[in-house]
């Protein structure tokens, strides 16, 4: 056991920060669009100085680098509080996809866009009748010439309006509950396909809608087998939170300072109430960034990430939502008052425990997969 | 001892209802919050009914109806997600009746009490200027903060819209332009009264956000069953049925307690607050984790509920405040208590 | 709606009231059986006043006094510090089963002993595999000549061992799930009933199991119909907590103010998290007192008590579990030292979300029959 | 960076946790508790195959291994619910070789890594007097209490036996007779190693909980199924691993912190204390809750842990004081922040 850098990750993340210091983003401006285009010019930036793709292979365009020195990578980008890549769903989830299980042709057509943010990505999982049971999904994709015919709707899509391919997993069998899906790569620049945004309780909209109407994916952009789907899927999601819960609990500290200093400022600092949440937190925050770097020596020794991934992303939620009831505390009777910080942070952390798989899902697979108790179904 | 309404109680809480529902809509209250119009249509069918007037004494042109029928109006609104001047109406009349002199009554009063001249509740800030909810139309406004009260003619103040948390009322900062008037009576009792009305529209949000996690559970299905036969969502449920029962059992007891008994107002009032506030966070939160994705779109009623529970949750005084009221009762929590209407 | 006594039942109370303070029962005994004997005198002391079957119909030898002045009365019992009588689960469950199920002759030999507690009763449903799960039982009762050949195994039953009767519920027959039970009267003191002491966490042996060798009940003493004891038994159950719920508030807001003073007397009285977990707990305990009362009405003006009851059986629970947890906080490192007083209720309060229905059966209750939420089984 | 026991700390956990299962038992731990000797056996043991001087350095007879080490036996035992000797021991020779002098090091360390002369540990109260921990046939005692500690000689107290809440370890009331030896040292960082350590006992404590509580979600049948089939036993299960994973982490990190990084140690120490003394508690009731009825029996070992988990938890600095510390890092909590080790 060691939880100091090795030398080679100490010169990775030494030379990191020098090039961060010359290379800051600006800042992110308000509007969500011009976000996106600042976040895709960040990723250039990146990408032209060898930082898009830290752990991917080198064969494949990255940088060849370790799970521990992606990691180390995510969390002197929190650091610098430098936003995340425009094109994160390709970086995180397309291309380990694409590499992982993806055929010699896919690699070569995809993945050199994805880490030049050239082609954006997005994700097509959740249906509105379908959201934690993947087996409910609906759109389907039938057999045609030369490839499939898609129709369906998605939803939960982020950068969708802005992506040039989308993750689809679409039915193609009526037989066997996790048989009868299959991993897509679909084109969304086609007439079958029309995004519209969804706008959430926050008033954003950081999501969209996609509808298929007979969209067309040619043969070879099928992932792994015909059927075979489900298990694609999968390994998309648990790639999806590898790597990134140290960064994620570096985040909330550096929101955590923030939170004390709105103490301060309202001149609560002697509250033991109010000061004991914080440390809690604090506490809390801490055990998720170590969870996580244990997780990820796990999954470096190991080969591939772990149901224990549900931990974090558990922990992550209740923290974010605690940070936020905690917020609305300290403002008071200016909680009245539409903080744009805090009031946003309260709202949207809401939909934590929602996103990227309940928390109940999250238990059902812990209680499942890692305790092996039985399942209800 | 019988602690149920009686058939008085039940009408009075069954007209309110039908009104509401003739008359207002989740829909209506966005248009509200966005800057329409539909609230003064709602208000003046309140004031055709004489609804403003019901817990007014009868002196002042009101029915000199008790707490306890004021809560019920209050509950329905809240679960309704109505816009703010009943309350605030009935706010101001309240504590103008409570801890204003005979001039202040007889001046604002009957106004008040007729719907004609309606009053708008507020909290004044630190620095002097104020945050008032639906104020915009309002004859005049109480200013509550630091333990003082202060009655402002609408000529007499300037009202700038604020971006609020809470998106069914308006919210708008107060600039003070000419003179005030204090509350110089017992503004503790009457500042509880106010309280327990504010706690008993938190019960209202808290049933609407029960009521939709219920029905969602028994339609939704996942992995072949409605989600309500899963024990995390069914217990979630139960524990939002008792969030919600509890806290209308406090806010009941208190609005009898205003009238009947009080001396022990303090105490129920605080029971009433932080039940109702803590309760309507935790149900409201729970009914959007039960919806899931859908519960989180702009369209879905389930933030309004949660944003107005924040928001009231924190009006007057927090649950913190009134916990530390309670514990100052035992002798704890040391000198520097938060004072309860800040 | 109306919160205050009615004159009749300020009358009750007061000459109540009067009653106590010159009957004061004397302290109890440390010793379980001794206070056992000190409960059965004070309930002989409270017979012959005419306080034992408060709400008990006059025909059956009660007071026939109203229910709200049965929960006025053990308000009262409560706030005089004084025991509940030895024979509660007479008093509570058994006499109120036999009277509203009971045939004239079983009421006719019955409820006098149980009132003037010369007859202890105590209640043999819980089995050790048939938990929360009465369907689960297998203690059985065969017939034979003139009555019912008992086998089988009970535990939890408090006073088994001074207990004249058992109410017994035991398996009839096979076929189906509720409709195999049947509810028994059975004689204690006969040679094929055993009992044993059941030491619990605390160390007390407040419980006891009772085994059946070919233990015998005449047909007699079978209440309602062969087959109908599940009813019969929920009939019970709900008996059990119907206007209890405010005197065991009152008892919890006793201890508030102990655990009040122990704050102060270890010079913690400054410290805002312990002073509001305390308030908080005061004001969960005033709401169930509020929930009790409030369901007490709708007993009184509906004729049965309902599923509510398990509203105030998850906050009690719960209620007493923090007190427990808020005193060893308040103890800190005196918490290493047994403490007569709060080690004991941090301990026994756990056995409260288990016994009389774990909550989470309280809250199957409530989802199911409450709200109507569909049935997982 | 890696995060998991290389295979030498392997070998330590495995070595200790196969001495605990074939020298000790939770039926030990009770016998032990009530005063019979299987310790004196389980002593005996831990000290010819050479555990007592594991951490301690080689200077004076020990095997000079680190703080990561010590944790890990320390969890084995706590999970085997062993008694109080090798953690009292090895804190008090932590705390003579961190904050002790070199007479007190050279008098004390080799009787304690030999194991041959034991030592205990225990508080200090305010009035003087101490409370310890298996101290019987001790050599010496540590007492720690109001930032000071002091090191007392067998001969210079008097113990009799208290009654303590934890079952599987002897309570003692100790009376100064004669001399104490203040240790004068850096005590802070040598007692958060202790805390570590204690940490590291409560963690195993919480793990035995869960696996209990994993067999019996498998195996009790309720409703026609494995009553770990139902979310509300399921979920809880969860729940617990969480709690379990994350506290054995935060005492991993700490740990490894004491050794390499000890400026961190202040934050790493109370991260690690207050997950594993919040974490056994939450775990060690959860597991009774799963368990039922048979849980609360006095013949079950759920009480034990839960039991240990209270007494443990509250030993040095309880979780409100590492909270406070925390806090006031940030420069919240106010002034009077309770001492961290009592």
């Amino acid at each position: 056991m060691d939880l100091s850098l090795t030398p080679a990750e100490l010169e990775f993340r030494d030379e990191l920060r020098e090039w961060l210091a010359a290379n800051r983003p600006g800042p992110e401006p308000g509007d969500t669009e011009a976000a996106i285009d600042h976040r895709l010019a960040w990723q250039r930036t990146l990408f032209d100085a060898g930082y898009s793709g830290i752990a991917w292979p080198r064969e494949h365009g990255g940088r060849g680098a370790t799970q521990m020195e992606q990691a180390i990578f995510n969390e002197e980008m929190v650091r610098a509080r430098a936003p995340a890549p425009a094109n994160i769903i390709g970086l995180v989830m397309g291309g380990p996809v694409v590499i992982t299980r993806g055929s010699d042709e896919q690699r070569a057509r995809f993945l050199a866009p994805i880490l030049s943010g050239e082609e954006i990505w997005c994700q097509g999982f959740s249906e509105p009748n379908a959201g934690s049971d993947l087996a409910a999904l609906t759109t389907s994709a039938v057999q045609a010439e030369g490839g499939w015919v898609v129709n369906g709707q998605k939803v939960w899509t982020s950068f969708a309006h802005r992506a040039r391919w989308c993750m689809l997993l679409a039915k193609t069998g009526d037989d066997q509950r996790h048989r009868n899906l299959t991993f897509f790569i679909l084109d969304m620049k086609q007439p079958g396909v029309e995004v519209r945004p969804l706008r959430q309780a926050t008033g954003d909209s950081e999501f969209n809608e996609i509808f298929f109407d007979n969209a067309f994916v040619p043969d070879e952009n099928v992932v792994g087998a015909v059927g075979d789907g489900w298990n694609v899927g999968i390994t998309t999601l648990m790639f999806e939170r590898a790597g990134l819960s140290a960064a994620s609990a570096l985040a909330i500290q550096l929101k955590l300072d923030d939170l004390a200093a709105l103490i301060r400022d309202r001149g609560l600092q002697d509250d033991r109430s109010l000061s004991r949440r914080l440390a809690a937190l604090v506490i809390a925050t801490e055990t998720m960034r170590l969870n996580g770097y244990r997780g990820l020596t796990r999954i470096i020794e190991h080969g591939v990430p772990g149901p224990e991934g549900s931990i974090a992303k558990i922990q992550w939620a209740d923290i974010n939502q605690r940070v936020g009831e905690l917020a609305m505390d300290v403002l008071g009777g200016a909680a009245l008052l539409a903080d744009p910080v805090w009031t946003r942070w309260m709202l949207r952390a809401r939909a934590n425990s929602i996103e990227g798989g309940t928390s109940e899902i999250q238990r059902n697979i812990l209680a499942e997969r890692v305790l092996n108790l039985p399942r209800m179904r | 001892m019988r602690f149920d309404l009686d058939d008085d109680q039940r009408a009075v809480r069954d007209g309110i209802d039908s009104l509401c529902r003739s008359a207002w809509s989740p829909a209506s209250a966005r248009r509200h919050g966005a800057g329409d119009d539909d609230a003064a249509a709602l208000w003046r069918e309140l004031v055709a009914a004489g609804w403003p007037g019901i817990a007014v004494a009868q002196a002042y042109g009101g029915q000199g109806l008790g707490t306890v029928e004021l809560t019920l109006v209050c509950e329905t609104m809240g679960r309704a997600l109505a816009p703010g001047m009943f309350f605030g109406n009935a706010a101001v009349a309240a504590l103008v009746e409570g801890a204003g002199d005979d001039d202040q009554r007889q001046r604002w009063l009957p106004g008040f009490a007729s719907g004609e001249a309606r009053g708008a509740l507020g909290s004044l800030q630190p620095d002097g200027t104020g945050l008032a909810l639906d104020a915009e139309g309002a004859a005049a406004l109480v200013l509550v903060g630091g333990g003082r009260a202060m009655l402002v003619a609408a000529g007499d103040c300037q009202l700038e819209p604020a971006a609020g948390v809470d998106l069914t009322r308006r919210l708008s900062s107060v600039t003070l332009t000419g003179g005030t008037d204090e509350l110089r009576g017992d503004l503790g009792t009457a500042l509880e009264r106010v309280e327990v009305a504010l706690s008993a529209e938190l019960v209202g949000v808290a049933q609407r956000a029960l009521d939709l996690a219920l029905d969602q559970a028994r339609s939704r299905q996942q992995f072949g069953r409605p989600i309500g036969a899963y024990q995390a969502v069914s217990h979630r449920c139960a524990d939002m049925l008792l969030d919600v029962e509890s806290a209308r059992s406090a806010v009941l007891a208190a609005a009898w307690t205003a009238d009947h008994s009080p001396q022990a107002l303090p105490f129920a009032a605080s029971v009433a607050k932080v039940s109702a506030a803590q309760g309507a966070w935790r149900v409201t939160t729970a009914s959007l984790q039960v919806h899931g994705g859908i519960g989180f779109t702009w369209e879905h009623d389930c933030h309004l509920l949660l944003r107005r529970a924040v928001a009231s949750g924190h009006l007057l005084g927090s649950p913190e405040a009134h916990l530390d009221r309670v514990a100052a009762a035992r002798g704890l929590g040391g000198a520097a208590a938060v004072p309860t209407a800040q």
